[in-house]
Order: C-alpha cells, then structure tokens, then sequence
C-alpha cells in the first residue's frame, strides 16, 4: 500500500491520535490506582464512611 | 424603575467620582493606538488599513480592564447581598449595573474614536464607520464581560483567569466589528451584513449576559 | 435499575465497575475493524491518500461538539436540580473533549497543509474550534483554581452553558461564511453526498470513538468520584483527630464534610 | 405574621455548619441568637436572609405579604455595611432608599434619628467605625421592612448609640415588626434566645 | 519605658479631631480610650501608631528600645483585620511573624492560646467574624512588641473569647508592655481611663 | 532580608492561588494573541509584523489587569498599615512587592513567548529579540505601574490627576520595547540602541518606582 507524496502527513496523524488516546488512557489508569491507594491508605488509618444512605440524603 | 434608575445614577457617580474605571479605559486606549504607529511603522495606508481593526482591538481589551470589578467592589463591602435580596428582579439590577458601566466606561471610548482616528490617518468616513461599529458592539462587550465579573465575584477569583474565560465570548464581537468598518472603508463586501450581525450580537448578550450573571450570582454567593 | 438508582454514586461505582470491562472491549473491537478499514479505503481521487486523515479528523472533530454538549446537560443537572453526579460528570468530561478537540485541530492541520497547501489560516471553521479548543482549556483551568467542587461546579455550569453558543457557530460556519473548510457531507439535509467507500469506516471509526469517549468518561468519573470521597475522609480525619475546645465551634463537630458526594 | 424555619441544615465550604435547626419569630417578637464564635449565627441569618441556600429545609414568612418572598421583606445588616466611601452620607443613605423602594421614609428624618444629620454631607470615608454603624441603622429605618435580621448589630456603638438603637428595635416591634439579631451581648430588650452550638 | 505624647492635634479630611491632647502610658499600665463615637479615639491610635501625621506634637516612646521608631516597637489592632482570604489561618499568622520579625513566637501555639489551632488549615475566608478577630489576637502573641494598640479589640468576640484576651492582656502588661485600647465596653481588668470627646 | 522573602513569597502564593497561576497568565497571553488574526485579518505576513506588538501590549494589559489593585488589597485589609508600621523600610517592601508581582505575572508570559511566536509566524531569531526585550523591558512596566498603584490607594485624596500621569510613563518603555525587536527583525536601525534605553529605563523605574511608590503611601494613608 502506497500513502503518496504526503505519507508522513497521514502518519503523524494517526501516530498523533494514538498518543493523545494512550496518553488519556494512561492518565485516567494512573489515577484510578492514586485514588484507589489513598482511600486504602485513609481507611487503614481508621476513617471510615457511614454506608447505607440513600440518594435522597447524599446531596 | 425608579430602583433601576437610582442604581445606575449611583454607579455612575462612582465611576466618575472615584475616576480610576472610567479614565484608565480611555487612557489605555489612548496608549494601544499611540504604539501602533511603532509598530507597524510609518506607512500611512497601512496604518489607516489597519485602523478599524486597532481601535476594535483597544476598546475590547480597555473594557476588559474595567469590567473585572463591576460585581467584586459590591461583592466586598456588603452591598451586593443587599441587591439580591431586593424586590428588584436580580437579571435587571445586573443589565443596571452592566449598562451603568457602559455609560461610564465604554461611551467615551467611543467619543474619543474621531480624535484617535486622526492618528491613524483614517478620513471622516472611515471614522464614523469604526465610531458606529463600536457604539453597536461595545454593549455586547460589556454584557459578556458582565458574566466573567459575575463568576470573578462568586470563584473569590480575580483577573486574568476571567479575562481568559471571557475573551473566547468576545471574539465574535470583535470580528463582526472589524468586518464592517473594513467593509465601509474599503471592502468588497456591505456594510449591512456584519453589521446587523453585530447588532444581533449585541442584542443577543443584552439577553444573555444579565441571566447568566445573575445565575451565577445567585448560586454562588454565600 | 432506575434513573434514582443510577444517581446514587455508590450505586453508580458499582455499576461503572460491571460495565466497563465491556465497553472497552466493545471499543477496541470497533477500533480495530475501523482500523482496517481506513487502512483499505482507496483512495480518493481528488485528495489521494490523505483521504484517510478524514477518518481520525472527523470523529475527533465530531466528538469535540459532542462533548460539550454532554458538558451542557450536565450543567443544567448541576444548576436546576443540583445534582452532585453532574458536577462530577461535567468535570470529568472537560479534559477528554479538550483532547479530542487539540486532536481535531492537529489532524486538520496536517490534512491542510497537502489540501490548502498551508497548516493554518484564520477563517471561521478553524478559529471556532480554536476557541473551542481556548474554552475547554478555560474551564479546565476554573476547575483547577478553585477548591471548592461544589463552588468551581456551578461557576463552570454557567459557563458551559454560555459557551455551548459557540456550538451552531462551529457547525454552520461553513455555510454562514465561505470558508477554505468543505461544507457537511455526512449530517446534511438530503442525506450523504460522501461516496459509500469512505462512508462506512468514516462511520465505524466514529462509532468506535464515540464508545471509546463513554469509556473514558465512565472511568474518569469513577476516579472523580473516588477523589471526591478522599477528600471528605480527609477533612473528617482533619476534624476527628483535634480536640474541641468549648467555644471552638461544636457545633461544626457533627458530620464535617460528611455532606460531600465521596460519602454516600 | 410569622417567620419560621423548619429543619434547616447548612453547609459551608464541604462543612456542615449546624443541622435539623427550626427557628421561629411572631410578630412584635425579637429572637436573639447567641452562641459561641463560629457556631454558625451569621451562616443562620443568610439562610433566612436568602443569601445562602440551606442543604435542606427551607424558610416562609406566614401572613406577610404574599406577592413577596422573606428575603424582599427583610432587611439585613450585616458585618459590611454597604457603603460606598466616595459618596455622601445622605448620597449612601437615599440610594439604598430609592433601590430598596416600597415604603420610604425622609431621608433627613432618619438621619436625624441615628444622630447623624450635621455630618450629612461628609463622605463615607471620613465616618468613623460607628458612625458607619449608625448609617447602616438609618438605612434599616429609610425603608420599611417587617422583618429585621441583624448581625452584631451593636457593635462599634457607644452607650447612647446602643440606647438609641434598643428605642428603635422597641419602635420596630411594637410596629408588629421581627427582629432577629445575633449578639454576643445582651439586646437591651426582652427577646427569646436561640442558642446556638454547645449542645451541636 | 513609657510611652507620652504632648499636645497634640489631628486634623483630618479638614476638621479637626481634637487638640492640645496629652497621652501617656507607662510599662505594665493600660490605658481605656473612651467618648462618644466619632470622637477621635480610633485617630488617636493611628497617630500613636504613626499612620496618622499629627497636626500638631508628638508621640515619642522613652526607655525603648533607642534604634527602633515608636510604630516600630507596637502592635496596631484595627478594625480591618490584615488577612488574605485566600491563605489559610497558618500561613496568615506565619507571614505575618516572618514579615514582622524580631523577638517570634511559634505559630502553632499562637494559635492555640486563640482556640484556633483546629482551624489552622482552613482558608481565612473561611473563618467566621469572631474567629478572625481571634486570629488577629494571635498576631499580637506571635511577635513580641511592648506596645499593643487596639481599637475596640472585643468586638466580635464571645464571652469565652473576651475572657482569654482579658488573660492575655494582663500577661502582657505583666510583662512590662503597655496597653491602650479604644473601647465602649469595659476592658475587664484595672486601666487607667482617658476621655475624649463631650468637653471638645 | 526573610521579612522581604516573607512578603514576596506571601504575594505570590496569593497571586497563583486567586489569579490562577502561571498557567492563566500563559492561556490569558494565548488568547489575546489569538484575538489579533481576528482583528487584523489572516495576512501572516502582516501578522508577524504585528507580533512584537501585539506581544508588548499583551504584556502590558496582563500587569495592568493586576497592578492595579497591588496596594488597594493591602489597604482594604488593613495590611497596609501594619507594613507601613514594621521595622522594614516601606521602600524594600515596595520594591519586593513590584519583584513579587513581576515574578507571578510578568515572567511567565516571557517564558510562554516561544509557543506564542509560532502563533504569529515569527521565526526563532525575531522570538527571542522579543523574548529579550520582554525580558528587559516588564521591569519598568511593573515598577512604574506600582506609582500609579501606590496613588490609587490615595486616590480619595484628590490623587486621580497624577494617577492618570502614570500610565503615560509606561508608553516609552513600550515604544522602546517595540522599537527594539522590530529593529532585530527587520529594521534598518540597530537592535542595541533602542535595547540599551529600554534597559536604562528598566533601571531607572527600578530606583524611581519604590521610591515615589513609599513616598505616596506614606504621606497618602489616613
Ligand atoms: C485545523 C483545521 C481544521 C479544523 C479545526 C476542522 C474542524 C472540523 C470540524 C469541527 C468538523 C465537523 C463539522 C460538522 O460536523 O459539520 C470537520 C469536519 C470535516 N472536516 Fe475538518 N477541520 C480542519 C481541517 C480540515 C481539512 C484540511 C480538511 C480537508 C481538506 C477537512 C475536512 C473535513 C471533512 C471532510 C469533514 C466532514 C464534513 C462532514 O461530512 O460533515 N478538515 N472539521
Ligand atoms: N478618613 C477620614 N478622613 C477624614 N475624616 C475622618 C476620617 N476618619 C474619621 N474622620 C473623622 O474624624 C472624627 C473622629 O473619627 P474616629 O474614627 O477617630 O472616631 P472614633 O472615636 O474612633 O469613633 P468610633 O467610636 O465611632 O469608632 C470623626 O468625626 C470622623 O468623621
Ligand atoms: N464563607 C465561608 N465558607 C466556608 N465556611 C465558612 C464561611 N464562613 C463561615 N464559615 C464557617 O462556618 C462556621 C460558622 O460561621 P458563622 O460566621 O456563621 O459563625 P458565627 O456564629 O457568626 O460566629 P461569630 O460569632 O464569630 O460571628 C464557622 O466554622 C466558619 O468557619
Ligand atoms: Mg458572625
Ligand atoms: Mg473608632
């Protein structure tokens, strides 16, 4: 398969568009585990959060 | 009505009293149009080509400046609490406020223009086209920038962050204004056509703008 | 499971965790086919090769207004009903449609410069989504600068709204002014002028973009949501661990930030 | 005429201020909220005032006027007094008159009233902090409002200042007006206390 | 040390305040500023503290410290509080012993001896009228000067907070400082009383 | 010395927290050179005549938009007087506020000039002349704008007249600023003479500016 004159013109742009998904995918991943790590942390220190309200009270 | 009328009365006074507001806009205007000529040099048809789009550029970002603190002043000593609580409909006393510094700050911009457009080398026609866009346009300046006083007053935030989220809403203004005194000048293109855009524009912003303030008054005092 | 339900962020957590695994799995099957696809298309014969830049430019720029227009839903959640899921919602669709519109303005570019033999030029198509682009960064910003969520939600929902203006601007600048931009050829009146070879990936890749932004989304709202619930430990840890004084307030002793979306 | 509030939490900053609070003022009554700093007095008075929205209840004022929600029949006076220093006292005074509007009052005559009236043409900038407070008082007599909410209303007063606003409150109420006030110090004048925090 | 001015007058905005006024507090004594308001009491602080030029006299400290000015060896307590909303209580004490500098205190028990070393994290924006005058209290505690100027210091405070500052006043002047504060209410313990106002 | 890097550490904490930060100053930068095309019209060539002014007067509106109110905050709060009070002289303090607010506010828009070059069509020389003479020149804007800011606190006091003489000494260094990279760009005249005043001015509002800015504080406060 042949890209023509301006083959690099259409790499970069795909090459691009996978970065910047990898990158956000990546990032939300990360952060997932960030969260998920100190919500461990601050619920192994003794915190802990009343469970069982409804969504009528949580706002 | 007559609420209204005291409230704009009274912000007027402010403005010319205190001074600060309404004469730094005009004199910041003054400055961009004198820099010009250094910076694009001493080409005298460029310049006046380039002349609209100048003073457009000055009045926008002069009301910029003054805007930020339409709502913030109030916010801080107290009498913004007072305005809501009013019997006055807050969506008006914000359209007051925003008229008010209108009348203050962005109509002697526009008296100035026939003086700055001798120092651009723009003829009588080309001047009272730009004096005409810019008595169209300044109000829908001046009601856009009203939301980002708005949102200054209920983040505690001040400054460049609202300039950066209000001059995205502006830049339409700012091309329909500049599209029709170029078009008066020069053009191929009437002059009608950009220019009952921006009366459009402007029109649009006086309904847009007081709701939006006052929505984000209301739910972001406390 | 009803509306209620879904509103209810630990049931939503729960939720998020059952469907995702699914959704991007869905995703990266649409994106494959997608992919080959493109990558078989022939070319056009006006455009050549670059053709097949469309297939990433036009999702992308489809997606840009789409988000926003997610953001605006969620903004009258937030300022009508109040709804904290929509402040959360709106948040964290911000950064993916700021990303999707950078990626919409970077492929347009590189299609431009073989097409108008330049990367840039000022008319009304391109600079729309340049501000498009400028209020995403905007908001963005807002919400950085501003500690409290609640505050920061409902200054960002009055803006979203305003800037969702800018949404018609984007989609009928090509028709309101002549621009260097080809008019719409796909959403138009009197149906698709595009020919089928390009249609049907054009319209895979979209699909499978548009499941790949319900993906992100969904997950990037789970971790907003955990952020949310770390910081209301952590002002309830701030506030379990010091010793009340008498005139010190105690009245703020009950349930500090227990009134937070993180605990539910 | 009844003002009450049923069931109202307040939450501040991701703080929850106070909660399941009811209060209630009939007409010619004068509540005095009192409680320790940061108990949640001020947050109070702005729920009522309609400046901050409760996480939950909600307030009325029953057999006023009905056209009018409380917050347009209410006067506040809070920390900041609302003055503008580069206008006038009497400049200060007849805006809030005429914006406020409904049943106004002379402006000279509530001047007068508050013991301000040789100082009418001086700015606001050169009053001193209970001058200031005075002027806040005129505005609350300038317009009628049945319901005053008032915060710390005394202070920066000096002794025939306070005397001369415990006659006005006195006027007020036998007006079949409301006075809410939060004080750390005594009204001068028989009220039933709501006391805040301690018990939370 | 004692502090003493002679003769002075203050004019301000054009009218004279008052004249021919003799101040003077000596180490370990407190001096109540009282009259009427508008009388000069809050003017009379500033020219003590230097921020006001007297028309006539001066203010001179004998027996401070000889390379330090008299506003250099105070500490002025207005009515506006020098906090920045956007910093936390933490930082706005700290910046303010930085800034101040000299003899320095830690922070954290500052705040402690305010009751407000819970609050230390949160933004001053956040702190109710009572909480921030507590937090300019700890100002006073958080730097050694032997001079305190305080304008109406207890306004705002509960009867716990005027209470503690009582306490901490009377350390101060224990320690050899001076006192002197403009008030209405009484200041809680023994000072010496200057009048103004009523007479001129 | 820790007094002053209390107090400069102090503002800009306060600067990054309540504008935004740095990266507001860059987007604010971003959108006023975004605005210019719209103005001027899409003539790159014009354009990146135009950058290095358009470049300045962003500049000069990002300090103005916070200068102006760099003493009235501290005034409002009271601050003022207990900086005015303290055993540092009023003329450092003054000095480590302007450096504070050059810092939050002017620096991060030199450093932003590269990616806002590109915008506008300059290549790398023509960037960094503008860099540079930013660099040099944002000094002066900011200590000459403290004057100003240090009237406006006395403002009530009659002081509107030389406030308004103010903003005019700021129109050299930005006709300097322009003339300098123009010369670097393109001109026929040498980038070292109009950059040599630029600095000259840079030190002299150095000196100037805290001197005159103490100097009206302390006879202006009452
Ligand atoms: C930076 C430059 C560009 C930007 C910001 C941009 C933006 C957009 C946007 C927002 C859309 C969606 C419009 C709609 O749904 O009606 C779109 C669609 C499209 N763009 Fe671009 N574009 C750029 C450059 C280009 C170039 C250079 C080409 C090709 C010559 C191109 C071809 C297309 C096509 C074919 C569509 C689909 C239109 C349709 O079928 O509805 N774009 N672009
Ligand atoms: N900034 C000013 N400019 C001009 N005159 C002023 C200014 N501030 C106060 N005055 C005037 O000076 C006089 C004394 O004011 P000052 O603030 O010293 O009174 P005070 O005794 O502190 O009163 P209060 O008990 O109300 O605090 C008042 O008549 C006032 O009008
Ligand atoms: N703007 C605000 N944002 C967030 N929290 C606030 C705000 N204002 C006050 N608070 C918090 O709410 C609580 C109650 O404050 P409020 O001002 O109602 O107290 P108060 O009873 O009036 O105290 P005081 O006697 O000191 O005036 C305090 O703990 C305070 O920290
Ligand atoms: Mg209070
Ligand atoms: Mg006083």
């Amino acid at each position: 398969m042949s890209l023509g004159p301006y083959a690099s013109f259409i790499v970069t742009s795909y090459a691009l568009v996978t970065a910047v998904v990898l990158l956000l995918i990546v990032w939300i991943v990360a952060d997932y585990r960030r969260q998920q790590a100190r919500l461990r942390e601050i619920e192994a220190s003794g915190v802990t959060r009343r469970s069982g309200r409804s969504a009528a009270d949580m706002r | 009505m007559s609420a209204l009328a005291a409230l704009i009365r009274r912000d007027i006074r402010i403005a010319l009293r205190v001074g600060g507001g309404a004469l730094i806009g005009v004199l910041f205007f003054l400055t961009v149009t004198v820099l010009m000529p250094f910076a694009v040099g001493p080409d005298l048809a460029l310049l006046s080509r380039l002349g609209p789009a100048i003073l457009w550029l000055g009045a926008l970002l002069a009301s910029l400046l003054t805007l930020d603190r339409l709502f913030t002043a109030d916010h801080e000593d107290g009498s913004l609490d007072l305005i809501v609580m009013s019997r006055t409909p807050l969506e008006l006393a914000c359209a007051a406020k925003a008229l008010a510094h209108w009348l203050a700050a962005g109509l002697p911009l526009i008296v100035a223009t026939p003086v700055l457009g001798l120092l651009l080398n723009l003829d009588g026609t080309a001047t009272l086209a730009v004096a005409l866009t810019l008595l169209a346009g300044t109000p829908a300046l001046t009601f856009t920038g009203m939301i980002g006083a708005a949102l200054a007053v209920t983040l505690h935030r001040g400054g460049l962050l609202l300039a950066v989220l209000v001059l995205p809403l502006s830049i339409p203004v700012l091309i329909f204004g500049v599209a029709a005194s170029q078009a008066a000048i020069s053009g191929p293109m009437s002059f009608g056509t950009p220019f009952s855009i921006l009366c459009a524009l402007s029109l649009f912003s006086l309904v847009i703008g007081p709701f939006a303030a006052a929505a984000s008054l209301r739910h972001g005092l406390d | 499971m009803t509306l209620t339900d879904l509103a209810n962020p630990t049931r939503f957590l729960a939720l998020t965790t059952r469907i995702l695994p699914w959704l991007a799995g869905a995703t990266a099957i649409l994106l494959a086919i997608g992919l080959y696809q493109s990558v078989m298309a022939p070319d056009d014969y006006q455009q050549g090769a670059t053709v097949k830049i469309m297939f990433i430019h036009v999702p992308n720029a489809w997606l840009s207004m789409f988000v926003w227009g997610v953001m605006s839903i969620a903004a009258l959640g937030t300022l009508v009903w109040r709804h904290p899921l929509a402040d959360v919602a709106a948040k964290s669709a911000a950064p993916i449609g700021a990303a999707f519109t950078f990626l919409a303005l970077v492929t347009g570019s590189l299609w431009g410069r073989p097409m108008w033999g330049t990367y840039w030029e000022w008319d009304a198509r391109l600079t729309s989504v340049l501000i498009l682009f400028l209020m995403y960064l905007g908001l963005m910003a807002l919400w950085r600068a501003v500690e409290d969520p609640s505050r920061a939600a409902r200054a960002a929902a009055v803006l979203t709204l305003v800037g969702a203006i800018n949404i018609p601007i984007i989609k009928f600048s090509v028709d309101w002014w002549n621009t260097l931009h080809q008019p719409a050829s796909v959403f138009r009146a009197g149906g698709p002028t595009l020919d089928k070879a390009f249609l049907w990936p054009l319209l895979v890749m979209a699909i499978a973009f548009s499941l790949l932004f319900i993906t992100l989304h969904l997950a990037a709202m789970r971790n907003e949501i955990l952020r949310r619930r770390v910081r209301s430990l952590q002002m309830m840890q701030a506030s379990s661990s010091r010793t009340f004084s008498a005139e010190a307030g105690s009245a703020s002793c009950e349930g500090n930030g227990s009134k937070e979306i993180g605990i539910a | 005429m009844r003002l009450s509030g049923r069931n109202l939490t307040c939450v501040r900053g991701g703080r929850q201020v106070f909660s399941g609070l009811d209060v209630s003022a009939a007409a010619g009554e004068a509540l005095a909220i009192t409680g320790p700093n940061g108990a949640g007095k001020t947050s109070l008075l702005r729920v009522i005032a309609g400046l901050l929205v409760p996480a939950e209840g909600s307030v009325a004022l029953e057999g006023g006027d009905n056209e009018l929600s409380l917050p347009e029949q209410a006067h506040y006076l809070g920390h900041r007094d609302a003055l503008k220093p580069a206008l006038s006292v009497r400049e200060n005074l007849s805006f809030w008159r005429d914006f406020l509007g409904g049943d106004t009052q002379d402006t000279q005559q509530c001047l007068a009233a508050v013991a301000l009236d040789h100082a009418a043409h001086l700015p606001a900038a050169y009053l001193s902090a209970g001058q200031r407070r005075r002027l806040s008082i005129a505005r609350l007599l300038s317009v009628r409002r049945p319901v005053w909410l008032l915060d710390e209303p005394t202070s920066a007063l000096d002794a025939a200042g306070q005397a001369l606003f415990v006659g006005l409150m006195r006027d007020h109420l036998a007006g079949g007006g409301i006075v809410i006030a939060a004080t750390h110090l005594p009204l001068g004048l028989d009220a039933r206390e709501l006391r805040m925090g301690g018990t939370g």
